[in-house]
């Protein structure tokens, strides 16, 4: 992480719910603003009273104007923090911690696999722009869900990079979406891709065993609950392959190599 | 001087607002969201001689105002300590209170002996919610002599201000420390972790991977408050007071129940410039009702002795 | 058979859900706000053989996630208990657990053997957490032998079930569970109330009158279960589970933990029909998991032996 | 109480702020719902998640129409549970447990001195209505405030009844409410009146004193901290003069004869 960490007022400039229990959230923050890359994060205070751990969600996109930076993210309502912002309106001043975490670093040299599963496309599309906007050869972005109803951000891709798959056939391949990539586009795996992957711990840990399979590099967005995001509690440790030390997914993630990750330890969110 | 400042436990402190042990890193972390300048000191996360790696995950979970930590005492051991964190504290106006752990007394003293010869430590605090080894595991502060014993060694090695951190989970707390006291201890610092547990009922497995861990957060302040209260009245003695302080007022409480100063923990995750706004907040609250230094807050508890309550509601000494 | 039948501490019930003592006044009282029927029971409020007025006010404070209370076992005594309250459930399809106090063994054994003869007492709850008078003022619960004799004097004149209600603010919660056990106890019921305290710092007086209350409400799960958690697997007995309960999840973490039954406190106040909405949400949940009867749920928490902490992690039995 | 307390979802039908941090709230409740008199109080929700308190709020105004009732609340924003009541908006529904407690048990023929300080003048203005309404004889309004800024329900009230004092002089006599009709409506002791008060616990204190000095009858509406305001949790105890037992006010009370309460022990709110 390059940049300090900083506490701000955020403005909420919109808010709509996209889909069933699923928002996007646009975010006013001041002109100053360190830039923000795809797979860091901000920790959002979703409480006004009483103690809890702030929220972490993966940056979608990423504007400067010339009086504010702008931030979207989308997320999805699972518990009481997400119920809490669901009821943000816009002109309410949220308490943002950020930028956080070590994002994707990207191989210009190598095609890009983007794999999505659910709302972790949300970072991944953000991605996507920055690779389509400096020239990238080659970007393909395979996106799973549980059912068409929670897919997200079409918009912001171009049909002809994306494989959708979903888990009751709603939509695209009927199946998981490292499959769909198997069966429906094995030509993707030529060329040596680096994945890029985010999306549910399930997802992650076997995107880490394809990436093995096929000898292709992986870098995987983590979740897990973060008491700080600043490297301090120690809570989000991630256990590695080969070493013993544990590493601290919110510092030196969210974004990691997939072939240092123990999955068979990595916890369940 | 500022109207702040005090003396606590030997430690003279430009105001009695810190930083609890494990909440803050070494410190230095600490420096781009608040000004360590700004406030009395901070008690550095709990070093042991060797390296730990500290418990699997998951080690953390949220509770109502609260959380759970079970971290096993990470840490890169007292050489890479030494080296890589209290180095980059050097010259920071601000009290630093190193936080020791071990599995017996042998274990405190090589390190209290140590940290001895560092300009930059000010103090140390004793981290004695350890298992002793020796003792087949028992928790050395559930014990008065054990805890005792951690205090001698300790005291014999370094003429450094020493505090001893009690744990909550006893039935006595008083006990422990008085015998803390008895074996040379300036303060006692209260209170650590209540014992605590969260279980994933769709799983059905602990939400932490070792099943219990270290109950913190305002949800614990009333104890805390309680058990502060109990050390001051029955041993009048100094008392550092830490558990859920989450603002002024609650810093306050401590305070007035007869705490020379506070640590702040937990909600520095949510809310990282609280300690400093504390500072302000207890000098704005000094203003408002007239008083020039804080030992006319300290301490200042109104009580109906014949109605109180509690363990050790009489006054030993 | 409801498939939510279960029998805790030698009391059937038809599902494990009731109300905890002094929470739901003698019964009667909550009639009107939730349909008792629905539940397993409610434990009534501690009688004592004579009434007492209780503590001078202020007897409550709001604490973050949970309260303070500081009622002193406020009550009309057994005899009015007998013909004003108890008598206003007669019919009632629920069962009645009578919480009893007193300062010594004599006083329990005396209530005990009058709740004998009353057909609706189902079970008698032995609340220990009253200072013993003759053995200078002690807190039984926090002292093993005491409590054992509390139980033993009141297991001599009664067959009805008898809970041991236990107080948390020990060091081994355990030691104390077994003594009563070993007295004769079906159950234990844990936990009473963590002592706790709250100070106005503009007025310098503590909020409570008597300076510390009993601290209930979510802020106490995590301890609440632990404990639980730690009797279950320490003494292998029924265990009936007590603290911050709030909803269904938190309900199932106590019987996931091995607890047969759970007495539902302060979040009543806030939301009267909690109790009726856990009973509701335990079958939904029995439902989703495939799980025929509650046995299939109770104690079925998966640990990894090696990895447990906290106290008595292995097993007396 | 006669009517047994119910649990509803109010609809939040009108909601403004009247001064600084002081607010007028009116809820729909369903049209069946029982009669609640002046003195009686509601006991709402004010968290989503967690467990806190109810917080009570006096009625100062019940209204049956064909298809609701309307019922109409003042309340200062003094902590979290009416800041957080503070952001509700017309639409939302709020967990409302009522009717709670005794109100004034109005005696027809005395005089009526209604003594208020602060916002203790919300139930005041109810009662001051009811009275107006059934021909009541004699009926006059003192209200005591800070600052003259903290006035409300004047409209409510006809101006020849009003006697008005502030702390600050800022308006009315310069002083105390019950020193300001000591001074300047020393004919209003005349006649016997029996005394109205809501107010701030000093005030009560003062008012069960001065009932006794000029040997009149006093009924006073309490204030205290209420775990429950249902009698369960004997949290809000009020010592008595010669009787051991403690009164629960939030259930034999709120509003109490001055006469009975031992002023000396009641605890300060
Ligand atoms: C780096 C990172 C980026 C994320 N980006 C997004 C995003 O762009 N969009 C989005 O919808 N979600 C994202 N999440 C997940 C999001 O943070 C959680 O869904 C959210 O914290 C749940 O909060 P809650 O209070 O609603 O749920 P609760 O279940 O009430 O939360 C309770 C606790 O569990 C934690 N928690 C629960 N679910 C998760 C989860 N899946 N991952 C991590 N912690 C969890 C919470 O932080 C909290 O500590 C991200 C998580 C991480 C770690
Ligand atoms: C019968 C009754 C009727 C009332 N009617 C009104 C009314 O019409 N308008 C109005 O503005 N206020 C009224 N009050 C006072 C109101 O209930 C409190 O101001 C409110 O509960 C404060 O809540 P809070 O969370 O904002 O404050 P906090 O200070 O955060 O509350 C913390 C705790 O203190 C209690 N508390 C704080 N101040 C008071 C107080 N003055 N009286 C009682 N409890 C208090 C709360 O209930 C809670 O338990 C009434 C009180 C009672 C008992
Ligand atoms: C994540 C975490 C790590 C902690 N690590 C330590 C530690 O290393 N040494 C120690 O003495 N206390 C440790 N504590 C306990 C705190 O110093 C403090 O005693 C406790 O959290 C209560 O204060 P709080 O409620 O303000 O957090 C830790 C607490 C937390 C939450
Ligand atoms: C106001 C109040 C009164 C209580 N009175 C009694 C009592 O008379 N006897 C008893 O055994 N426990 C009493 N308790 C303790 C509860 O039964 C319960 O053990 C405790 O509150 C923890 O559960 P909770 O967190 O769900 O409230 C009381 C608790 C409260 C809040
Ligand atoms: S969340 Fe605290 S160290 Fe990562
Ligand atoms: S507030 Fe609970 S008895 Fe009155």
């Amino acid at each position: 992480m390059d940049q300090e960490p900083r506490l701000d007022r955020a403005r909420v400039r919109a808010h709509e719910e996209t889909g069933p229990g699923f928002y996007w959230l646009q975010l006013e923050l001041p002109a100053d603003y360190p830039e923000t890359l795809p797979g860091q994060y901000l920790n959002l205070k979703t409480n006004e009273h009483g103690f809890k751990f702030r929220r972490p969600f993966g940056v979608v996109e990423f504007r400067r104007e010339p009086q504010a930076v702008l931030i979207e993210l989308y997320y999805a309502v699972v518990g009481s923090g997400t119920e809490a912002m669901s009821r943000w309106r816009p002109g309410d001043d949220v308490d943002c911690l950020g930028p956080l975490g070590v994002g994707y670093s990207v191989d210009k040299a190598q095609p890009a696999l983007l794999v999505a599963g659910g709302r972790g496309a949300a970072p991944l599309l953000y991605l996507y722009r920055l690779l389509k906007e400096s020239g990238h050869a080659s970007i393909q972005f395979a996106f799973g869900v549980r059912d068409e109803e929670l897919l997200f951000g079409m918009d912001r891709l171009q049909e002809t990079d994306v494989l959708l798959a979903s888990d009751n056939g709603s939509v695209g391949f009927h199946g998981n979406i490292l499959q769909a990539i198997e069966t429906e586009r094995p030509s993707w795996l030529l060329g040596q891709p680096v994945i890029y992957a985010c999306g549910p711990e399930a997802l992650l840990a076997a995107t880490g065993g394809f990436a093995k399979r096929h000898a292709l590099q992986a870098q995987v967005s983590m979740e897990g609950v973060y008491g700080c995001g600043l490297g301090l509690c120690r809570g989000c440790a991630v256990p590695l392959v080969d070493e013993e030390r544990f590493l601290m997914q919110c510092l030196e993630g969210p974004v990691l190599d997939a072939h240092r990750v123990d999955w068979e330890k990595v916890p369940h969110v | 001087m500022s109207k702040l400042s005090i003396t606590a436990g030997g430690l003279k402190l430009k105001n009695p607002v810190l930083i609890a042990s494990g909440i803050g890193g070494y410190g230095a972390e600490l420096i781009p969201l608040l000004d360590l300048e700004a406030i009395g000191g901070v008690v550095t996360k709990t070093i042991f001689e060797e390296p730990r790696p500290g418990n699997p995950p998951p080690r953390i979970a949220e509770t109502p105002n609260g959380m759970l930590n079970s971290i096993g005492l990470e840490g890169p051991g007292i050489e890479r300590y030494e080296k890589e964190k209290l180095t980059r504290l050097e010259g920071l106006d601000t009290r630093i209170v190193v936080s020791i752990g071990g599995y017996g007394p042998e274990d405190f003293a090589k390190l209290a002996e140590r940290l001895d010869d560092l300009d930059r430590v000010d103090a140390i605090e004793l981290n004695i919610s350890c298992p002793n080894v020796k003792e087949g595991g028992l928790n050395m502060s559930t014990h008065p002599n054990l805890a005792e014993e951690v205090v001698v060694a300790t005291r014999r090695v370094t003429k450094k201000p020493l505090w001893a951190k009690l744990t909550p989970n006893v039935t006595s707390i008083s006990d422990v420390g008085r015998a803390c006291l008895h074996g040379g201890a300036d303060a006692l610092s209260a209170i650590n972790t209540l014992l605590g547990m969260r279980i994933d009922v769709d799983r059905r497995e602990p939400l932490l991977a070792r099943g219990m861990g270290g109950l913190s957060g305002p949800a614990i302040r009333p104890v805390a408050l309680a058990k502060c209260f109990e050390l001051v009245r029955a041993l009048n003695c100094d008392v550092v007071g830490i558990g859920g302080v989450e603002d002024t007022s609650s810093a306050l409480e401590f305070l007035v129940a007869g705490c020379k100063a506070i640590q702040v923990g937990t909600v520095v995750y949510a809310e990282p410039q609280v300690p400093v706004d504390i500072v302000a907040g207890i000098e704005a609250y000094m203003d408002k009702h007239g008083f020039t230094e804080l030992s006319q807050v300290i301490g200042t508890l109104k009580v109906e002795e014949t109605l109180l309550i509690g363990p050790k509601a009489t006054k030993a000494k």
